[in-house]
């Protein structure tokens, strides 16, 4: 569907530690697909730019971001109250394709357990066998959203400072029957992360790998080419991360000049 | 675009016919195709293509994007399809809609900047020859023209030899040398000038100790550079007697009225488009009801009042 | 200030020793006694003095002041007591402070230029001379000298013969000129520079059709030009091998550690001294809770590290 | 007293059409005197620079402004709730001279009535006969302010739309009787208001006027040299109104240059 500009009321907002979900009402054109991405004014002032959220949920006239305050547009944006309103773009960008069979494990780094949760509801509606792993810095960080998210999923959880679940990242919760041949994998998460999981992966396994990245962006759309990422086609040359992804399959990335830049 | 009150947006540039005041700036409207899916091409005044170079170029690295108090590095680098491509896909879509397209001509060289003007001239497809020697953002991508009036004048005089459409041509804000840099590049033969590209800048990641750009520094855009923008249009517009086209930081009506009041015969919105694909059609409405408020018909009634008001 | 856990914040520059790294700008601290009530002089890494000229000068009709977006014009246009009285009454008040003074001396002329600094080297009150070549408030008021690197060079090496003192050149940013102007003021006998100043321009109220300020165009400074500031002292100290006061928009303290890493030996607040006062002693605080937090031991440490790290 | 530099927190905000009074606490040493203003950040982002606003009151370690909304400061500081901080700068400037004796005309532009109200409260104090002129756009401008001043003081109105007391300017309140021998006057009010009222007195009576200036403000403190004013005493120069004014005595200014500046 193409992208619609619109003026979204905020109905509630929840808390879980360092972030909060957004919930805002959406029209019935609005229909995100799992890893696109809404794009939203944060606050006049010094702030020019729209910030980029993944779709947290949606369903029925009712969609969320899961926003993690880390600067200030993303502070503006979860305090937001009920009865404000919001400017928004969306969806945008290339989602997960569902298509796949097999079984599907989802790689969440903090934050980028946003995109996941919300692919990972699609998947169980279209009877996929979902398995959520979860890494994060520790494990109050984000409030009692695993219990949430463990009510709906089969979760599993790695934290750094060991406080929950296995120590480490989200890497050390893949079991080793989690292969590519059987398995499906959809990853979200910090660069180093993802670099981390296609060296696991190797190349073999990179078919079977969809990473969702994150790039800063400006327009959204594909237009201003700021957001681009490594590609393997045109060697040199990029992909949009607004357009092109921000979902890709693995193998579309040039992996060696993704791991430059983290 | 004449309304039932008699307000009329319409304004001519250098022999060619705008709807509206308002165009869309290089680089912050892609090729038009992008920003077609939430956005009318028909009711833009005019639309100004990314830099395209003779040989298709990559860009720079990434991250590309900064944003900074009020406004926004870019060090996009240039990233285009190259000539060929241009000529046989955009060029020929973008001229399906009644605007009239000014092509942002970019090049390594004297000789490339030549070689491609014409070609774009010949294409027939074009309005409008933008000659871009102020970007900042590649080593020898015109920079330095701008920078020396001199070596300006010459490039423009040879392009001006080869294209039969106007030829303008954009500059950085120079202080002090802007009068001196525009009269040279009137007097070489340009048609108009486009004023301001993005003001060469950059910002450090200080707990990394890194360049927030991959190309270490960039150009600065925004609302941040509006008020040196405006004060670039006024002086050149107050050297030179052509149509200067007022770019930088335009994020509302008044800031678009300070610009035409400066002597500006037209404006471009550029990082606006990223934030508000729809801030064309926008403004221009919104300009229309400041005209019907303050009482003025035709835009030409507004450019350069703040002079034939006898200031400066 | 050697605080016990070993964090250094003094800075040689040109064999003057500062406290701390922060100076404040010259014309956002008037002489410093307004600003004595609300902060301890002894607290400044160093003073620049509002800009002097040979004769009293009344400065420019108001208004003089405009807020744009996250930055400010104005068009004080030099307004002081003239040398006599500066010399009489606020140096010496001045010197009673445990303060470095760097004198910013303007001219209209670059007899007056000679004249004047040559006596401000004389009083032995001031710490060093900052050559104003940059206001672009005044029609004649050095921005002249900036544009043009060899008359540049010419008037600091007149001056650079008069003074005892170490001389600083406070320069525009200039697209694409600064390292040849850099390096052509080090080679006249320039002993650190001074970057930047405001930037040219201007803003117009368009419901009155005039503009916002009563001298028409003024100067551009606040956190909008802080990343063109940052890219003026990341080119002009590759280019020389001269101390740079990096100034230009510095609002907090990761501000100024970018201008460090970028290549300034030290930095000055500007504009936000006219929003707090107290904000140098604030930042110097901040900035050795930054040195702690990242293992930074002395402010050397920070100085040019972006280059030293093999960027650029 | 030298000014301070200290964060206060709001205590209440009372709404007047067009303006609120926002009132916050303030420490002992806080002491303005009428016509001195304190300098607010009127929120972060775009806007960088303070804004003055007059006392309007001031008692038992509360103080508030009267803010009328011309702009973004304006809004947002009268958006101000219970509990909101905010960071002043003050009491700067020079206040009214008090000293005088004789019967006491004040007379108000718009907004101009904050400063005037709390010096008519500190003349009535000191015993003095006050008279408040008060000139607006149209009578329900101000919310039922023009009630609660009508309580304190022998308040006049004119409006020019003549929806409220005289139609016309706040000269038009100034009766025959009113004259520079007898009364004193202090004026607050836009530019064009003072202008006026100095050409109504005359030169003779310049030396019973005082009047307090608007003009853009940076520092505040007389450091920036931004907000001059024509100055009588040195030809072709200015006064600070930040430090030497706000409050001045008209002969103090060059009105032929005041009026350049309209
Ligand atoms: C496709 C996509 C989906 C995203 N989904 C979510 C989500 O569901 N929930 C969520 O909390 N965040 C998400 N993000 C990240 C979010 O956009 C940024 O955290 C936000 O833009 C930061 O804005 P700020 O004003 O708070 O921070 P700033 O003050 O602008 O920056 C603070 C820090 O965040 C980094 N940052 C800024 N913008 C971005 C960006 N666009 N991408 C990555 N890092 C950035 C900066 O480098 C800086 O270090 C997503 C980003 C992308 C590209
Ligand atoms: C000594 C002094 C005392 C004042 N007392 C009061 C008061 O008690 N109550 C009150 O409501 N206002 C008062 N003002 C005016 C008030 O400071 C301005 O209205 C305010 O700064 C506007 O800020 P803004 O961000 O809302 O408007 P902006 O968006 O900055 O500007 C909106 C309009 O207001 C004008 N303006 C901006 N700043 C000033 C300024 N400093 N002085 C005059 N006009 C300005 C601009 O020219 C513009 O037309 C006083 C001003 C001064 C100098
Ligand atoms: C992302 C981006 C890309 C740009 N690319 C070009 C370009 O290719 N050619 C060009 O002449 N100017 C380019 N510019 C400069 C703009 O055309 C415009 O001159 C400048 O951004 C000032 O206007 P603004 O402040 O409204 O954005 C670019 C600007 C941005 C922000
Ligand atoms: C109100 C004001 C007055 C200034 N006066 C002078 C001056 O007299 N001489 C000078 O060299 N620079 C002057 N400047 C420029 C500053 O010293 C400084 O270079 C510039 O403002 C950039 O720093 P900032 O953005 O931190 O303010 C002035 C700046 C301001 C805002
Ligand atoms: S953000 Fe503009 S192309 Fe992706
Ligand atoms: S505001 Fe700075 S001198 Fe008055």
């Amino acid at each position: 569907m193409p992208p619609l500009a619109f003026r979204a009321t905020v109905l509630e907002r929840r808390d879980y530690g360092c972030a909060s979900e957004v919930i805002f009402r959406v029209g019935d054109g609005f229909s995100p697909l799992p890893g696109q991405f809404v794009h939203i004014l944060c606050g006049g002032g010094g702030r020019i730019i729209r910030r980029p959220f993944s779709v947290f949920r949606h369903e029925g006239g009712i969609a969320s971001v899961l926003v993690r305050e880390v600067g200030g547009g993303t502070a503006w944006l979860r305090r937001r109250r009920r009865g404000d309103e919001l400017d928004i773009l969306g969806p945008l960008g290339r989602g997960f394709d569902l298509t796949g069979g097999g079984e599907h494990v989802l790689l969440a780094g903090g934050i980028g357990v946003a995109p996941l949760a919300y692919l990972g509801r699609r998947l169980t509606e279209r009877g996929g066998k979902v398995t959520l792993l979860w890494g994060m810095e520790k494990g109050t960080e984000y409030g009692s959203l695993p219990e949430s998210l463990g009510e709906e999923f089969d979760l599993h959880i790695a934290t750094a400072d060991g406080s929950r679940g296995k120590e480490g990242t989200v890497l050390e919760l893949l079991s080793p029957e989690m292969t590519p041949g059987t398995h499906l994998f959809y990853a979200c998460g910090p660069r180093s992360m993802l670099v981390a999981l296609t060296e696991r992966l190797s190349t073999a396994g990179l078919p079977s790998l969809q990473v969702s990245v994150e790039e800063r962006m400006a327009c959204g759309l594909g237009a201003c080419r700021g957001c681009t990422v490594p590609a393997v086609e045109h060697p040199g040359g990029y992909l949009a991360a607004c357009r092109d992804g921000p979902v890709f399959r693995a193998e579309e990335l040039d992996w060696k000049r993704m791991m430059e830049s983290i | 675009m004449e309304a039932d009150d008699g307000i009329d947006l319409r304004v001519e540039l250098a022999g060619i016919s705008l709807k509206n005041p308002f165009l869309v700036c290089s680089g912050t409207f892609g090729n038009g195709r992008e920003m077609s899916e939430l956005v009318d091409l028909n009711a833009l005044g005019g639309l100004m293509t990314k830099a395209v170079t003779l040989e298709p170029c990559p860009g720079n690295p990434p991250p590309r994007l900064w944003e900074t108090p009020s406004g926004m590095l870019n060090s996009i680098g240039l990233e285009n399809k190259g000539l060929e491509r241009f000529l046989a896909e955009d060029l020929p879509w973008l001229s399906r809609f009644d605007v009239p397209v000014w092509v942002n001509v970019a090049g390594f060289s004297a000789r490339e900047y030549v070689e491609w003007a014409e070609a774009v001239s010949r294409s027939g497809l074009a309005a409008a020859v933008e000659l871009n020697i102020s970007c900042p953002n590649v080593e020898k991508g015109g920079a330095f023209f701008s920078r020396r009036p001199r070596e300006a004048a010459e490039l423009v005089a040879r392009v001006r030899e080869v294209v039969d459409i106007p030829l303008f041509v954009k500059l950085p804000p120079l202080p002090g040398a802007m009068r001196e840099t525009a009269l040279a590049v009137a007097e070489a033969g340009a048609d108009g000038l486009s004023l301001i590209n993005t003001l060469p800048a950059m910002a450090v990641d200080v707990e990394r100790c890194r360049p927030r750009l991959g190309n270490v520094t960039g150009g600065l855009s925004g609302p941040a550079i509006h008020p040196v923008a405006v004060h670039a249009v006024w002086e050149a517009s107050g050297a030179v007697d052509l149509p200067v086209i007022g770019m930088g930081g335009i994020w509302s009506c008044s800031d678009a009225v300070e610009m035409l009041m400066a002597g500006a015969a037209a404006v471009a919105v550029g990082t606006l488009n990223l934030v508000d694909p729809r801030a064309v059609p926008r403004l221009a409405e919104e300009l229309a009801g400041f005209m019907r408020w303050k009482g003025y018909r035709r835009v030409p009634d507004m450019v350069g009042l703040l002079r034939r008001r006898g200031w400066g």
